[in-house]
């Protein structure tokens, strides 16, 4: 890391950095106490944003405050670039020294810019050159979520299931490995973390009755240090002698088998193309586990272990510390991806280390990161499929009259397929201890059909239509105070939130909606400071860093597409409610409001000249 | 009545009527292959050196009968194509109920992509599907766009209903648009 | 009289000896022209299963109501179609299930008021029509009025006939709701449920259990251990169809959109079969289904081994075989657990070889029918919908090899 | 005739005509037109009752033909004379053409004819209206045939269950023409039923109350009732599936809420009432025969009457004993049963009343008479079987097999058809001037009865050995073929009857001895007219004094004079005592009906292949009955000229 750096220390920055480290020690006493991230996970922010959660305890929120509350009204655009891909960018930009990289959709092109110089020109480029075919098996859009980066090296995810190490200085490769099969279904989409020396990558491809996995690539060369299945016998899932749940339901031999219907289990989906965090503290990672396959429920009878659940891993050998299941026997393509945000906060008067997480559910779920308890789980959206989380037991309680019918419509089941959120991640602001969630207000109708498992198509078993929830509105950002357990504020947009959200110490909230619109929010009370306009929808993750000049910067990329924006990509046809899994109907406006893109935006303050 | 002149004109009006029944409802299990059905025989663009060949009759057999369109939309289904294109507005594939064409319109096109695949996502169902399968198919995939005789179009199926049905689709002018990479409108 | 024994078709006939083995063999090449081969498939009698052959054998008559032999005496249009009638494998005269006793019962019973009640009329009418008459003479006219004594006992007669019809009628209505009641009542003590989902033209059957993993599908065969109860769990996935297997209990639809339930227990080991009993498009008439009722230990042995996956094939033959179903156009719609072939359109085949039957009953199970049927669905059951796939003679060799390993 | 003086009953406001006068004036002013516009702008009720009953008749003869190819592809196992699509299309065609074109309209026929003959006016009620229900039956029917000719010939069986008729598993417009040909069937039906209802409510001769209406007029008078009540429920409900067929409503798809189910309650609504539709008047020719072969009047004409009321109620509660494998709840269940036990009380009542006639008769066994006893014997058996079907138990054991095959048969064949022969002898001297031979109708007869159980009654045990109806093929070795083999051999013997009837009919015509009045020497007012009956039915109009007019007056029928004669009027009469009340014109022969059934025509089947069909079909439509309904001046009499 550039030393130079850490230089600039200004008394806010101190001020951030004292919170966390005082917070617990007072953890008895102040009752109201806030919510930090998780110390060992967060350390002080050095301007930089190397990996897309911006730290281990993916808080997504930078240290720097030049553009706050009170500056913010002048933000304008420093530089632009295009990427050249025109579908769904939802990657997060990194910086790391001079540097940005940006990776795109398919064909996933990675960019190096080279911020010294004026307008960023490119410095590398690198063409991965995946198989085009691999398009054919990415269920929502052919995205990537962002690359990481350690110890010089960029490490990116292809499509056609590859991971590859890239020299940063260069653009050079230095490995690819080979972890997906088109064939099955698989790709991979997701971002990797690098977390000891080890890149961990998970598969995409739930949709198309894959079986999932997390696996751990020696950052140095390539080889499978290990690999751990989300269904099929324990040997498989590295469920061990460490393994210890909260819970006695994820308890027994083998459950990744006998909660399924025989030979289930082998195209039953769980993957992991979301969210990890680590702990370095507890030395635990933690990754979700994404819906079973197929998603008509009546077709796996059974838990569905391990998937739709959260895993604590140990780092160095995969092996599973908890487990909790968040959707024991998915009924609506609940993948349990989402981000993780590893914070410390109290819970009846004790500080608790704790995960945090905003649950495709609609619920926030507060779980204690080193046993897998369920602490707390708070609805943040409009729900009417369950009614709530028994923190006993930890089960969640369905609504039986929402559960999905073969050959009948279930009308207007609230939260929809992608759910109340889907993977565009919060933030979290240590200075006002508020979560800041991008989510969505949508309802659907669900009809379960027998699905057929052919290798290499997707393997569903559903008719979906969506629409707008109870309000009209179909996006809101919410500010989610995990302490009080409760909104503080929120926001209501017309499409749904498919971008991430970025808090800063500037006390401001930016995020993108699916029209193009960037905005920045008063943290605090989320009303309105700045806004504007890029060229195509925002479905990325904005980010902030302070450039080789000492400003700070704010960027994301801005091209529409995901799931959410497969209207417009695809060029779908709004006519047929069903199209992009029902998504479609949700947003068959969207066409009339921007068209493809596929550009970064980045934006400062105007330099005092 | 008598007069022969009506006598045969009214059974020139049944031969017709008669002949757009058979071919309508024939219900042939078999189904027989359409002309040739390797790549050869199969242009994909509209340009022709020479004369273009005229289409082959035998496609009035699967576009025009109602039980060959019906079996298309059946294995439309069980064949997940439904799940890429879902029921015509597309998803990871393009949208097959609207006016644009990748690669060709006609039934021999879409068999032709069906049974090669497409080099951006379009798997190959070579040796999966019986080719009588695939014409039925390809029929259907035609139909979603109007492109077939609106009385032998499929109606709506038992189940959610996502659009109005094949019979009911206004038919949609195909336009060719240039095959290729992922960037040209993102179709497969 | 002797019961008509089912005869096994000859390529069925122990199929370890395949006597149709013409089908292997390195030089045999199956004529894609099926002239040679149809001749071979025999349809009808299923050949029974290894020790279910007494129980379809044995005599009805020790299990008849008593009112049967003189119900008996009824069937004076065809002594012969009345011996036939007690024993089938398909005969609601021929129960073998207390459901089915009870209606059978219940039926003999109607059989015998009905038929006295009919009796009556007969001789009434021919007494009415030949009687002597004492003014068969006089000229039909004006004059003639009905004589009031003979209207009034006539008038008599009506009453007492009327009430007499009502009486019939309630008691028989209420025996009705007694046997109702009584199969109703017996429905309460299942202690397996099947579930079966009938599609065009076959039925997919699931054994549940509360360890999902230990449940699992078949296809157009029920076993069931002799003397329990089984509820079957009745859905429809496209069209109406009706659940019906005689000897052991009477018919429920299959609706879509709907689930309705039966209570099935057989009291004898045997193979019954059963059959859809509500039009259901072209191959209605080709939608039967085997029941095998086996002792609770055989049955229990057959579950295990209808949990495990299929068997890997084990020679070069059968492993090509398996190449060829999973890359051509079988994988499509065919399961067999353990594979790539997952699809759920048509039957699994997980343990096909192990079954009576294929095609939904319609073919008795033998190396050389399957071959049959494979090679031309459509001649056999037209209008079904497995397709003509088009292998090649020797892949079907292979597919063949493969396909009948997978007890 | 000699005419006692009814002019108490009427009012005479104008010069009285002699006989001949009134004969010669009546005959110009009820005559239909000469030639080919005449004859397309009849409104002749016995014209357009012989149109019907031919009509009928070819349908039945065809469909008869299609039984007889299903019995030859049964005759053995594994047959493959027909394909399963042929197969199907024909099971189909033989029960839609029997139950919707012969069956009913053949019914509607005898009382179109039969019932103005009888009650004693000169014309039915609405006749431009039966004039339409003609062609629109007409048009139906060839339709269908026409297109099952063409291949689409409906393939679902005659009660279309959904979802296997609806617009996912019955491609093409197979079911489409099924379902326009129900409505089509019910238009005309259900003008019929209008026109006998009236006809019977308002034209009675006087002095014919309600205790003395033949017992025939009863059968027809309930049995329009009944279709009044039950033909619109399978009108809305093969609108209900043409609508989900061709416009994509939801009424029978479960997923998106509608119900399959919903198909069967409303088919069947109809479809069970439909049974006594078409039995209620059987039993009227029952009761029109029996006395006068029996030659005495009929025994407990009260009960009778009662009965049938009774039997129109209770066919309306007992649809669902068609419906007891749906899994519908068992209380329902046992309601339907009750109801299907308790019509048995009725049709006994009947049964017994029609025995103690002949009882206490001095029977004549001409052929009519045989086919009464063939009709009892069979019958009987039928309904006996009926009741088997009524117990949710059995029936869950025999429903939708040949069990159920063979009870339908004996109650329509037996209690349809064979009365319906024997009313055919019956009336034939009455509908053409000449009498059937008796000797070919003992052929006729035997062969008839023969046929029929060796064709049918097999099928009891076949269906409880376990075969399903409407297989098209089945496998050897389980008991049935033999059976199945008799069964068609039986249906030969059946069509080799048939085949004697119509050579009867067919020579009789010509050659049949010349039928007098009153051949039969029976009691009911049609047989005190000519055979065949001038257009005007009767010179004067009789006046009715007993329940058996003919036999009660045997001097000559009193009557009653003052319509006029110089345009068509009809004497109205009260609905209970039928005295008379007033004097009411009668429509004109007019092409408009015929035009009107064209426009329908044209509706109707447009709309099996565009909606937009119902909206400029009604332009023509609208036109057709604007001219059919169109106000004449009043013509320039200077005065009425009455009889």
């Amino acid at each position: 890391m550039d030393v130079t750096r850490v230089r600039r220390t200004g008394a806010v920055f101190a001020l951030a950095l004292a919170l966390p480290a005082a917070a617990p020690a007072h953890a008895q006493d102040a009752a109201p106490a806030k919510a930090v991230p998780a110390a060992s996970a967060s350390p002080p922010d050095d301007g930089e944003w190397a990996m897309p959660a911006k730290n281990y305890a993916s808080t997504r929120y930078s240290e720097l405050d030049e553009i706050n509350t009170g500056t913010v009204r002048d933000l304008q655009v420093a530089f632009t670039f295009s990427t050249g891909v025109d579908r769904g960018q939802e990657a997060a930009p990194l910086v790391v020294g001079n540097t940005m990289y940006i990776v795109t959709p398919y064909p996933n092109r990675l960019f190096a810019l080279d911020l010294t110089q004026p307008g960023a020109p490119l410095k590398w480029t690198f063409d991965p050159k995946p198989a085009a075919s691999a398009q054919g098996v990415a269920c929502c859009d052919y995205v990537n979520r962002g690359v990481a980066f350690a110890d010089g090296r960029v490490f990116m995810n292809t499509l056609d299931g590859q991971t590859i190490a890239v020299e940063a200085g260069t653009g050079r490769e230095v490995w690819r490995t080979k972890l997906g099969d088109i064939n099955k279904g698989e790709t991979i989409t997701m971002a990797p973390l690098v977390v000891k020396g080890k890149v961990l990558v998970g598969n995409s491809g739930g949709e198309f009755g894959v079986r999932g996995w997390l696996t751990a690539l020696d950052a140095g060369t390539g080889k499978i240090v290990w690999k751990a299945y989300n269904t099929g016998p324990d040997s498989d899932v590295l469920i061990g002698a460490d393994y210890k749940p909260f819970y006695d339901k994820e308890k027994g031999k083998d459950l990744g088998v006998t909660t399924w219907p025989p030979n289930a289990w082998e195209i039953g989906g769980g993957t992991v193309w979301g969210w990890i965090s680590y702990d370095p503290e507890l030395d635990l990672i933690y990754h979700g586990t994404a819906n079973p396959g197929p998603w008509n429920p009546e077709q796996r009878p059974g838990d569905n272990k391990w998937t739709g659940g959260i895993f604590a891993r140990n780092p160095d050998s995969g092996q599973a510390r908890w487990f909790y299941q968040v959707v024991p026997h998915d009924l609506y393509d609940h993948d349990a991806i989402n981000e993780l945000i590893l914070l410390d906060l109290p819970v009846n008067g004790t500080m608790r280390k704790t995960v945090v997480r905003p649950e495709r559910n609609g619920y926030v779920y507060v779980l204690d990161r080193a046993t897998g308890e369920v602490l707390s789980a708070d609805p943040y959206a409009n729900i009417n499929s369950s009614t709530g989380v028994d923190l006993k037991t930890g089960e969640l309680a369905m609504v039986e009259a929402k559960a999905p019918k073969m050959g009948k419509v279930v009308r207007d089941i609230c939260p929809t397929a992608p759910g109340s959120k889907d993977w565009n991640p919060s933030s979290f602001s240590p200075r006002t201890g508020l979560l800041y969630i991008p989510h969505m207000n949508l309802c659907m109708d669900w009809q379960s059909a027998e699905a057929n498992y052919i290798a290499g198509t997707p393997y569903i078993g559903a008719e979906v239509r969506m629409f707008a929830g109870p309000g009209g509105h179909r996006g809101e950002l919410s500010a989610w105070d995990p302490v009080k357990r409760a909104k503080a504020w929120s926001v209501k947009e017309d499409f749904p939130l498919w971008s991430g959200t970025l808090s800063t110490a500037g006390d401001l909230v930016f995020y993108g909606t699916m029209e193009g619109w960037f905005k920045a929010l008063d943290a605090r009370t989320g009303e309105e400071l700045w806004r504007f306009k890029t060229g195509s929808g925002i479905i990325g993750q904005p980010i902030a860093y302070r450039g080789p000049d000492g400003r700070e910067y704010v960027a994301v990329l801005s091209g529409v597409g995901g799931w959410a924006g497969a209207v417009v990509v695809g060029n779908l046809d709004p006519r047929d409610a069903t199209a992009a899994k029902g998504f479609v109907n949700a947003v068959a406006d969207l066409k009339d409001k921007t068209t493809k893109g596929g550009t970064l935006y980045v934006f400062a303050l105007p330099s005092k000249r | 009545m008598s007069s022969p002149c009506r006598r045969s004109a009214s059974l020139a009006v049944l031969a017709v009527l008669a002949l757009a029944a058979c071919d309508r409802e024939e219900r042939e299990p078999r189904g027989a292959p359409v002309g040739e059905s390797g790549p050869g025989a199969i242009a994909q663009g509209t340009l022709y050196a020479g004369e273009p060949s005229p289409p082959d009759p035998r496609r009035q057999e699967y576009e025009g009968n109602a039980y060959h369109l019906a079996q298309g939309k059946q294995l439309y289904v069980w064949f997940n194509c439904g799940t890429c294109h879902a029921n015509g507005g597309g998803d990871i594939g393009p949208p097959l109920m609207d006016d644009s064409w990748i690669y060709g319109d006609s039934l021999e096109n879409i068999f032709a992509t069906i049974v090669q695949g497409r080099p951006n996502g379009m798997p190959s169902f070579r040796n999966k599907i019986p080719e009588t399968q695939i014409w039925e198919i390809a029929a259907y995939v035609r139909s979603m766009s109007g492109q077939t005789p609106t009385a032998a179009s499929p109606g709506r199926n038992d189940s959610l209903n996502a659009k109005p049905a094949e019979q009911r689709t206004p038919k949609a002018e195909p336009k060719q648009s240039t095959p290729g990479g992922p960037q040209v409108e993102g179709r497969q | 009289m002797t019961a008509r024994l089912p005869i096994p078709s000859p390529c069925s006939a122990g199929r370890g000896r395949d006597p149709c083995g013409a089908w292997e063999g390195e030089g045999s090449v199956i004529p894609r022209n099926l002239a040679l081969t149809l001749p071979r498939l025999r349809r009808g009698p299923l050949p029974l299963p290894p020790g279910a052959g007494e129980g379809v054998a044995r005599s009805a008559s020790s299990r008849q109501w008593p009112w049967h032999r003189a119900a008996l005496v009824l069937c004076l249009f065809a002594l012969t179609a009345c011996e036939r009638v007690q024993h089938g494998i398909q005969s609601a005269l021929d129960p073998v299930g207390q459901q089915a006793g009870r209606i059978a019962g219940l039926w003999w019973l109607f059989l015998a008021v009905l038929a006295a009640v009919y009796a009556v009329v007969l001789v009434l009418l021919l007494v009415a029509a030949i009687r002597p008459r004492r003014r068969r003479r006089l000229p039909p006219g004006p004059a003639f009025r009905p004589e009031e004594p003979i209207e009034r006992r006539l008038t008599r007669g009506l009453t007492a006939w009327a009430v007499g019809t009502a009486a019939i009628v309630l008691t028989l209505t209420g025996f009705s709701y007694a046997v109702d009641r009584d199969i109703l009542a017996l429905g309460h003590r299942a202690e397996l449920t099947i579930e079966v989902t009938a599609k065009q033209w076959w039925w997919q059957v699931r054994y549940d259990d509360p360890v999902p993993n230990r449940s699992f599908e078949t296809a157009n065969e029920i076993r069931l251990p002799v003397g329990v109860p089984v509820r079957v769990v009745l859905k429809a996935q496209d069209v109406i169809h009706s659940f019906w297997v005689p000897n052991l209990h009477g018919k429920t639809d299959l609706i879509p959109g709907r689930v309705n339930e039966t209570v099935i227990v057989a009291d004898r080991e045997g193979r019954y079969r059963g059959q859809c009993a509500e039009f259901c498009g072209f191959q209605h008439a080709n939608m039967a289904l085997d029941v095998v009722a086996m002792p609770r230990d055989q049955f229990e042995a057959w579950r295990e081994s209808q949990l495990a996956p299929a068997v890997a094939p084990s020679d070069e033959r059968s492993r090509e075989g398996q190449r060829v179903f999973l890359t051509s156009a079988c994988v499509m719609c065919h399961t067999v657990r353990g594979t790539t072939a997952a699809s759920r359109v048509g039957p699994d085949l997980t343990h096909v070889a192990a079954r009576p039957s294929i095609a939904a009953g319609t073919l008795p199970y033998s190396k050389g029918n399957l071959a049959g049927w494979i090679a031309d669905p459509q001649r056999i059951k037209p209008g079904s919908q497995m397709p003509v796939v088009g292998l090649s003679a020797d892949q079907l060799q292979s597919v063949l090899a493969y396909l009948d390993g997978l007890k | 005739m000699s005419a006692r003086d009814a002019s108490r009953f009427i009012r005479r406001d104008g010069p009285s005509l002699g006989e001949a006068e009134t004969h010669a004036r009546l005959e110009r002013t009820w005559a239909t037109p000469p030639g080919l516009w005449g004859w397309l702008s009849s409104v002749d009720h016995k014209q357009v009752g012989r149109r019907y009953i031919v009509t009928a008749f070819v349908f039945f003869l065809l469909a008869g033909l299609l039984a007889l190819a299903m019995r030859m592809q049964l005759a053995g196992p594994n047959q493959t004379l027909l394909t399963p699509d042929r197969y199907n299309q024909i099971f189909t065609m033989h029960g839609t053409t029997m139950m919707f074109l012969f069956a009913v309209p053949v019914m509607e026929a005898f009382a179109i004819y039969l019932v103005p003959l009888m009650v004693g006016t000169r014309a039915i009620a609405f006749p431009r209206l039966n004039a339409f229900s003609y062609w629109v039956y007409l048009a139906g029917g060839v339709m269908l045939w026409v297109a099952f000719i063409l291949n689409v010939g409906p393939d679902v069986g005659w009660f279309s269950y959904v979802p296997l008729s609806g617009p996912q598993f019955s491609p093409g417009k197979r079911a489409d023409f099924w379902a326009q040909m129900v409505t089509f069937t019910e238009v005309a039906a259900l003008a019929v039923a209008v026109e006998i209802i009236v006809t019977v409510l308002k034209q009675r001769a006087p002095g014919m109350s309600l205790n003395r209406i033949p017992l025939f007029v009863w059968g027809q008078l309930v049995t329009s009732f009944m279709v009044v009540f039950a033909m619109p429920a399978v009108m809305v409900s093969s609108s209900m599936l043409i609508m989900d067929r061709l416009i994509g409503t939801h009424f029978f798809n479960p997923a998106e809420g509608g119900d399959a189910l919903l198909w069967q309650h409303l088919f069947w609504f109809f479809g069970h009432p439909e049974v006594y539709i078409i039995f209620l008047p059987a039993t009227g020719f029952v009761s029109s025969i029996l006395p006068t072969f029996a030659r005495r009047p009929i025994f407990g004409y009260t009960a009778l009457v009662l009965a049938l009321v009774a039997t129109g109620f209770l066919g309306f509660g007992l649809w669902v004993h068609h419906m007891f494998a749906t899994g519908l709840p068992h209380l329902g269940n046992s309601f339907y049963t009750a109801a299907s036990m308790a019509i048995a009380i009725p049709s006994g009542i009947q049964i017994f009343c029609w025995l103690a006639t002949l009882w206490d008769g001095r029977p004549r066994f001409a052929t009519p008479l045989l086919f009464v006893i063939g009709f009892i014997v069979i019958f009987v058996l039928g309904g006996l079987s009926g009741i088997m079907l009524a117990s949710v138990p059995i029936d869950s054991q025999v429903h939708d097999t040949y069990f159920v095959v063979a009870h339908f048969h004996y109650v329509l064949i037996g209690g349809a058809v064979f009365p319906l022969f024997g009313a055919i002898y019956y009336w034939f001297p009455k509908f053409t001037g000449r009498m059937l031979s008796e000797r070919a109708g003992a052929w006729n007869f035997g062969l008839f009865f023969v046929g029929f159980n060796i064709a049918f009654f097999p099928m009891h045990i076949l269906g409880l050995i376990g075969m399903p109806r409407r297989v098209y093929s089945y496998p050897a070795g389980l008991g049935w073929d033999d059976l199945n083999l008799l069964s068609t051999a039986g249906a030969v013997i059946l069509a080799a009857g048939v085949l004697v009837f119509l050579g009867n009919v067919w020579h009789s015509l010509k050659h049949g001895l010349v039928a007098d009045d009153n051949p039969w020497g029976a009691a009911t007012l049609e047989w005190a007219t000519a055979s065949p009956p001038p257009s005007f039915n009767f010179v004067h109009i009789p006046v009715v004094t007993g329940s058996n007019p003919l036999w009660e007056e045997a001097d000559g029928l009193p009557v009653v004079s003052g319509l006029r004669v110089d345009q068509r009027e009809l004497l109205l009469t009260s609905v209970v005592d039928a005295a008379p009340e007033v004097r009411e014109p009668s429509p004109e022969p007019s092409i408009w009906p015929l035009l009107s059934a064209l426009a329908v025509t044209i509706l109707f089947i447009g709309s099996i292949f565009t909606p937009w069909a119902v909206v400029w079909g009604s332009i023509p439509l609208a036109v057709g009955l604007i001219g059919w309904f169109w106000p004449k001046s009043a013509p320039d009499t200077p005065e009425p000229v009455i009889e």
